[in-house]
């Protein structure tokens, strides 16, 4: 089973050189740590910047210069800077080849939720509902299932949607599973020490799987 | 050229009233328009809606506004870092409209560029979609948005010439000049006043034909919402 | 009867304090020239530019530095540069506060038609169809009587249109005049030396005048 | 950062084949992509169609394609002075498509915007609506104009680094921008090619994501279309 770090470890071998990469806030934030070096990757923060650094040092903070986290950040050489309608027309136009975030829940024909639980404070769906409904190319990384013991892997999300059949790729503590252009999850690999079993009971949506599962090789 | 110069804050918003729409430019607290949201509150103008990306914190920024019950409506994409906002809001004195972010940006820049409606897919297949106009292009579905009617804009620049030309800096740049843009009047705060040629016309956001006042603002705290840092290796 | 430098003369004098104005090629270039002193206006060349000055001094001539008309020109101190987008973007939000352009024909009820005559090479309609659908405050500049002694205001344009019902007030070689909001021309001044009875011949849609029309001032 | 850099137009343009449509910018002949076009002239690809303001003049600009009958269809907002045009055109050897500089402009845009449509009010009325979708918004008429679709966008910047950022210099900027965001591939030639880290992020008028190829021009001509001069007093 993985950690935080392992699933932003196993989401860094799906970047390729060459990439624009758009990451959201929590796991994702932490793929950045593990981009292979050799591989040029252009990360994107949609408060707009392109070419985000990693967090300044001690004292070199600069108020001005954030993420979309609101955390203090830097750029790197070859960094550019634009307003926030540019940042979601490069997003909208498709030029961010990747985009990575977090979920409550995804459905097996690709919905995903992740930004309302009804009951609760809502704090909105900030640059969410675009980054989903615009990138080609969108990798949840979340946790199998959720502090109660319920899959967030469904048949249907039963929270409000951020966006209709938009996830392709999902990244778990269990697993890694495309999501089927006809519908359901498919088991690509496992993480070490998971069974299929225990990844089957832990999937509520429909699952495909094949004889030999592969694990996970992170490096 | 045309001087769009005023003394202050309290000069540059001297005419907004009760019940006025105002967008003020800024992503959590970074490019905010400090000088105009301290003379709002001093002012005491009631029943603002107010569009903005971020509502603030509970002592900063817009939050300021909402401890004075300053604002009826707020419309944002993300309001998530307020306490007294959760209150209002759960207590049905402040209303809330949350729209995505791009779509906030993009109904900005439709009023500045004179497009009554864009298209957009964010929000296809969600409540946001809710009684608005879907349209299909090349197989993708799109939902069309109005752009941004606003009384006022307030934004935040870095550098600006009395002509009302602005320069940002950094991510402080952010929904500033879409805003600047799009207000019916819009009010510029700089941290640098300077005289008209002192700016490199070819390094200007904000062209001054969309600024219709401008002050130099001070005491700028900047404040940083979320400080992270690395350790020197 | 006012030449091409007259006509500009008399357009300058509706030129307010704090106005950014578009001038079009031909007769509205040479309102620049006679635009009297105190008056702070800001010129617009819809290529993108705020602020454009006079014509370079020989020898300091910029080619990347021109107007609509592609002639080299100079900037201000102020001025500012953009691209094409937001420069019809300002137009279209009504951010230019006058447009000055040149016509072939004006209807009574202010239907422009200025970019093309059948039979003839069409040049192509440049800005002009986004300035007159946009602007508010248009001021058409031109000869009250073509070549072959024929009217240009007309009760309906002849020539291919390119807006409508977008022009106010039109300033030619005979008089000023504005298009009223029901329809028609109404006489506002004639040029020095010319009769009413003449700009009544001259006029061919409806021309509505007041018993004592003022003779143009020009300084 | 990505390094977009080739090594010369030849190369940059290597998979322009015939029959594709492709983006130039420029206004009259500043700001035109000349060792694009050069390059496009010695390769000889024909049956293009160009999306281009103006066509250039007899000797130069998109003139050098068309006298070379490249061009079998120009999508543009004023083609008037090139004679070898209005022959072609005359003759039917070329198609032409006029449309308002503002639609052209704006067309690019939602392109590298992502926004399948927009509205406009240029040509209401006019002999450009037909057969266009119109629509009423708050009592005015506007056009349903769609986003361009072109493979190639050439583009020429003043400044630019390998990561393809991009910096224009004075009026040469114009079209090029907005063609830079609409091409399924665009090419960027620049007078002055620099490494990542020398162009100031806050100056950047084309962020390098939406450029796929950089290289440095050469021998570049800028001919001035009409020279105008005063005197000295």
């Amino acid at each position: 089973m993985l950690d935080k770090n392992g699933i932003a470890r196993r989401i860094a071998k799906e970047i390729k050189d060459g990439y624009y990469v758009n990451l959201g806030i929590g796991i994702p934030t932490l793929v950045a740590n593990y981009i292979p070096t050799g591989i040029n990757v252009v990360l994107q923060s949609e408060n707009g910047l392109l070419g985000m650094g990693p967090f300044p040092f001690e004292g070199e903070e600069d108020p001005d210069l954030i993420n979309a986290g609101k955390q203090t950040i830097t750029t790197l050489p070859g960094s550019s800077i634009f307003d926030s309608a540019m940042s979601f027309g490069m997003i909208r136009s498709q030029k961010i080849d990747l985009t990575i975030l977090g979920a409550m829940e995804v459905s097996e024909n690709g919905d995903i939720a992740n930004w309302k639980i009804p009951g609760k404070m809502v704090k909105g769906m900030g640059g969410a509902m675009d980054l989903v409904a615009s990138a080609k190319n969108i990798i949840v990384a979340m946790q199998h299932i959720n502090k109660v013991g319920e899959s967030k892997l469904l048949p249907k999300c039963t929270l409000p949607l951020t966006g209709v059949n938009c996830i392709k790729k999902i990244v778990t503590e269990l697993a890694v599973l495309d999501v089927l252009p006809e519908g359901g999850f498919r088991l690509i690999e496992r993480a070490p020490g998971v069974s299929v079993d225990f990844i089957k009971q832990s999937t509520s949506g429909k699952l495909f799987t094949e004889a030999d599962v592969k694990e996970m090789e992170l490096n | 050229m045309i001087n769009k110069k005023v003394a202050d804050a309290h000069e540059a918003i001297r005419d907004i009233e009760d019940g006025k729409t105002v967008m003020l430019g800024g992503f959590g607290l970074c490019g905010i328009p400090e000088n105009c949201i301290a003379a709002l509150v001093k002012k005491g103008i009631k029943d603002l809606t107010c569009i903005s990306n971020n509502a603030g914190v509970d002592d900063f920024g817009i939050g300021l506004l909402l401890k004075t019950r300053q604002v009826k409506k707020m419309i944002s994409s993300y309001v998530g870092e307020n306490a007294e906002f959760e209150r209002q809001l759960l207590s049905g004195e402040l209303e809330v409209e949350l729209i995505p972010q791009g779509t906030l940006a993009t109904r900005c820049m439709a009023a500045g560029y004179g497009m009554p409606a864009i298209f957009t897919p964010a929000g296809v297949g969600t409540e946001v979609a809710e009684g608005k106009e879907t349209r299909i292009f090349e197989g993708k579905e799109y939902l069309m948005e109005y752009a941004f009617d606003a009384d006022f804009a307030l934004v935040k620049a870095w550098k600006g010439d009395t002509a009302g030309n602005l320069i940002f800096r950094s991510t402080s740049r952010n929904f500033n000049p879409v805003m600047a843009m799009a207000g019916k009047i819009t009010i510029a705060e700089v941290e640098i006043l300077v005289e008209p040629g002192e700016l490199d016309p070819d390094h200007i956001h904000t062209p001054g034909v969309y600024v219709h006042r401008i002050f130099q603002g001070s005491a700028y705290e900047k404040r940083i919402e979320q400080r992270t840092v690395r350790t020197q290796d």
